[in-house]
């Protein structure tokens, strides 16, 4: 076996596995992309949940809380909030806020009206049932 | 510095640094935040605050990364920048366009914000990283198709070197999968699935493609060993990363939704990941200690040496720490994600920028090297934030351990706020390493004027 | 030396792939012995000797080229290629079946190991061929000779490198249980 | 330029790596299931794949190093199957 190793071999080898896995990439996401129906519900995507998912992206939930995991670690996780405190907490928290307790974290304001608080609480909702393989751990979050 | 048009990158390496201050002081507040919770509430929520840390720093680092490209481009192309006015232009716009973007998530209330911005006609706000207005987004493809374009044509009208070839291969990645920031459909899933096509082929991806390259560079001026040994290092590195880095996606398909093979994939794959980190630590002590001339600059040494540990370190080893699925079930989303975040773009990212500035700097401003003194400075801020961010890391990895053991196993797991008062020493730990970063920053930047003026060395 | 750590790296992707079939059937024997019967063992074997033969076509390859005989080096490559081709094909009508009957990389725990090793295994032969067309054009052209063969020795070992690691899944996916 | 040398046993091996999946198919088309036979194929695979690496990729003529971590790593992963399915029989 020849211990000689060039440039261009090492190059070929960069190009061929960059595309190689790439494509295999692609091809599961494309699997991915067809089996995600029957995983997320997308049937119950309604227009609340639409514009629910509007009013946390310009509110920037996102910021402090996190989602399915994913976002800032500063305030709980709300991917299954719905199921540890049901949409009326939900609204009524919202509304409450901020606590004003010195010291403690504080949630702004958003003073968003009912209607909007109805279609946060089923954006919240529909993300509970995502089939997330039993994620998290409890109802903690 | 060779040649002329090389000077242009000063201006962005001097706007990376002053972002970066900015970026460590909004850290600052977040981390007093953590400890004392209504802290400048409410004029500057958290939310804020944060994202002004999390764009600060990206913005920083693609300022460095076009630094670095002007700097070493010509001199690896051997011939003049296509267009240092363009260049210089693009500067201007990408600087007030990001100082606007700052201003507008500070004076203004994100949701009026976003009205303001038009994204009622294309909503791409309020998600992780990518919550700069559409207007910012568009400025952001502008300025990088006009910096693409400048470098690429510099490079065509000359030398075609591997690393300037694998740089704009990286550049061009960045530049393609920034637009699937502006993919956001109404089905959460599909929009987590191709949002890390944008945040995760940046940093396990093109981004490391960029890393190397700089990295090349500069050890191949540092240490003046043969190009074609440090080019084939180069090859090899950045075909494992791809190899490793793009199935490696899958660690973050594990509950979002995504089929259940991806935990497979996901964590089969990520966990090789490190392999090329460990090459590239290998990769840089093996030249320099086969070097083949003493480089006055023995700080911009220390530095790329740094890159290469810190990055495995910080990428490789903590990454592995909770990337296998069954590990992840109970670390996703806790401090253990932030521990990995912080030491992983610090060692990895922050670090080969301050490389290349470290390396460029003293050369654009007419000198081979700072003088003795400044780079005992130097080495000084290298130590003092390269070791807090250890500890920051170290903080937030025992933070998290608690919040896991506390929130999410046992009988009775306690509710999150409750999880998180019991690790508030941990919070007051690593806010006060984190004023030692900033002390070790402000070092840094102090090193490149103390004592300089009579180090007048040729360049 | 690298073009092996290139292999080692491929060993080692495919040995935890291997290793973590294993212990996913540990946790589910039934399951996997049972979805086990459905697979095409007869396919799998052929496609064994295919392989097996295609990789002593690329011995007799280096052979050749060690004499200087870059035109037959070149025949042996291309016969190679060829039963690549044939692997290629059974492999295609076996996943054929496999889709017909709905089975998908999400149906169950077996058959998301069994798709994912075969069709990774699949891509790598596809990629190995790819490597095997350019070695032997320029073989063909006269790039090669007794002295200089890096090239063809690469295209070997890496070709090698794929039958056996389909020497090692055959047993493992579609016999042992 | 004579014949090179390992054409010949290279041949013969051949013929034994199809023997031995043969074997293997047959085992597996009879449905033999059990410890005994488990091994036998797995050993059967460990030869073959030894054979094939000795001879066909020629590492009987490289440095130890290689023929060792391609040992090393053939041990390893048929060791760990072993061990994986004999914790299914008890």
């Amino acid at each position: 076996m020849s211990e000689t190793f060039t440039k261009a071999m090492a190059r070929n080898i960069f190009y061929g596995g960059a595309v190689f896995f790439f494509l295999l990439f692609l091809g599961l996401t494309f699997d991915t992309v067809q089996g995600l129906p029957k995983r997320d519900h997308r049937e119950n995507i309604t227009d609340a949940v639409v514009r629910g998912k509007h009013i946390w992206e310009t509110r920037d939930c996102v910021g402090c809380h996190t989602i399915l995991g994913e976002g800032a670690y500063f305030a709980p996780e709300l991917g299954n909030v719905y199921k540890r405190r049901g949409g009326d907490f939900i609204k009524a928290w919202i509304k409450g806020q901020p606590t004003g307790a010195p010291g403690r974290r504080q949630m702004p304001q958003f003073n968003l009206t009912d209607q909007q608080l109805d279609d946060v609480v089923e954006f919240l909702k529909w993300t509970s049932e995502i089939n997330t393989n039993n994620w998290p751990p409890n109802i903690q979050g | 510095m060779q040649f002329k048009s090389q000077a242009v990158a000063k201006p962005y390496f001097i706007a990376a640094i002053g972002l970066f201050v900015g970026q460590i002081l909004f850290g600052l507040i977040m981390g007093y935040q953590y400890v004392v919770g209504d802290f400048l509430f409410p004029y500057i929520p958290f939310n804020v605050a944060r994202m002004v840390h999390t764009n600060l720093l990206i913005v920083w680092i693609l300022f460095g990364f076009m630094g670095a490209a002007y700097y070493l481009i010509p001199e690896e192309a051997e011939t003049e920048l296509y267009s240092p006015k363009l260049a210089m232009i693009m500067f201007w716009i990408f600087l007030v366009a990001g100082v606007l973007t700052i201003v507008g998530y500070l004076a203004v209330p994100y949701a009026t914000l976003a009205h303001m911005t038009g994204n009622d006609i294309l909503a791409t706000m309020g998600r992780e990283f990518l919550e700069q207005p559409l207007p910012t987004k568009v400025g952001i493809v502008i300025v990088a198709l006009a910096f693409l374009f400048n470098i690429s044509m510099t490079v065509l009208k000359g030398r075609k070197t591997s690393i300037s070839l694998v740089l704009l291969m990286g550049l061009w990645g960045l530049a393609i999968f920034f637009l699937f920031s502006f993919y956001n459909p109404s089905n959460l899933v599909l929009d987590k699935y191709f949002w890390w096509w944008t945040v995760h082929l940046w940093v396990e991806g093109v981004w490391e493609l960029i890393l190397g390259a700089m990295l090349a560079f500069v050890l191949i001026k540092i240490t003046g060993v043969d190009r074609e040994v440090i080019e084939k290092w180069l090859y090899i590195i950045i075909a494992m990363t791809l190899i490793t880095g793009i199935i490696g996606t899958g660690h973050h398909y594990f509950w979002i939704g995504t089929p259940e093979y991806w935990q497979w994939f996901g964590s089969v794959f990520s966990a090789l990941e490190p392999i090329p980190f460990f090459m590239m630590t290998v990769f840089a002590f093996n030249m320099v200690n086969r070097r083949r001339r003493e480089h006055p600059n023995k700080a911009a040494t220390l530095w790329a040496l740094g890159t290469g540990v810190m990055s495995f370190l910080g990428a490789g080893v903590w990454g592995f720490m909770h990337t296998l699925a069954p590990v992840n079930f109970y670390t996703h989303g806790t401090q253990i994600t932030a521990a990995h975040g912080h030491m992983a773009f610090y060692g990895a990212y922050v670090m080969v920028n301050l490389t290349m500035i470290s390396y460029a700097m003293p050369l654009l401003r007419g000198r081979s090297a700072n003088s003795g003194p400044s780079q005992v400075m130097e080495m000084w801020a290298f130590w003092l934030m390269t070791v807090s961010i250890v500890f920051i890391t170290l903080f937030l990895t025992a933070a998290g351990i608690l919040q896991i053991w506390l929130q999410r196993m046992g009988s009775n797991p306690m509710s999150f706020m409750e999880a998180q008062d019991q690790v508030m020493l941990f919070y007051w730990l690593r806010e006060i390493t984190g004023f030692v970063f900033l002390i070790g920053l402000v070092l840094y930047i102090w090193s490149f004027f103390y004592k300089n003026s009579e180090a007048q060395a040729a360049a | 030396m690298a073009i092996w750590f290139f292999i080692f790296a491929e060993l080692l992707a495919f040995g935890i792939f291997f290793v973590a079939y294993a212990f996913a059937r540990a946790h589910n024997v039934v399951l996997f012995n049972e979805s086990q019967q459905h697979l095409n063992i007869t396919s799998g074997a052929i496609n064994t000797l295919v392989l097996i033969t295609s990789s002593y076509f690329m011995v007799r390859a280096v052979a050749a080229i060690k004499q200087n005989l870059s035109r037959e080096c070149a025949r042996w490559i291309a016969a190679a290629i060829g039963f690549g081709g044939i692997f290629l094909v059974i492999k295609l009508f076996e996943f054929h079946a496999k889709f017909a009957d709905g089975i998908t990389l999400s149906t169950n725990t077996f058959y998301m190991f069994y798709l994912s090793l075969t069709i990774f295994h699949f891509m790598h032969v596809i990629l190995g061929m790819v490597i095997l067309m350019a070695v032997m054009l320029k073989a063909r052209s006269g790039g090669y000779s007794a002295e200089n063969h890096t090239g063809v020795e690469t295209g070997a070992s890496y070709w090698h490198m794929v039958d056996l690691l389909w020497i090692i899944l055959f047993p493992l996916v579609y016999v042992i249980h | 330029m004579d014949k090179p040398h390992f054409i010949r046993p290279c041949t013969y091996i051949w013929l034994a790596l199809m023997l031995l999946t043969v074997t293997t198919y047959s085992i597996g088309e009879a449905g033999l299931g059990g410890l005994t036979v488990m091994l036998i194929v797995i050993g059967t695979a460990a030869i073959k794949v030894q054979l094939m690496a000795n001879y066909f990729m020629g590492l009987r003529r490289t440095r130890w190093l290689w023929r060792g971590i391609v040992l090393g790593w053939l041990l390893l992963v048929t060791g760990l199957i072993t061990i994986a399915y004999l914790s299914t029989i008890k």
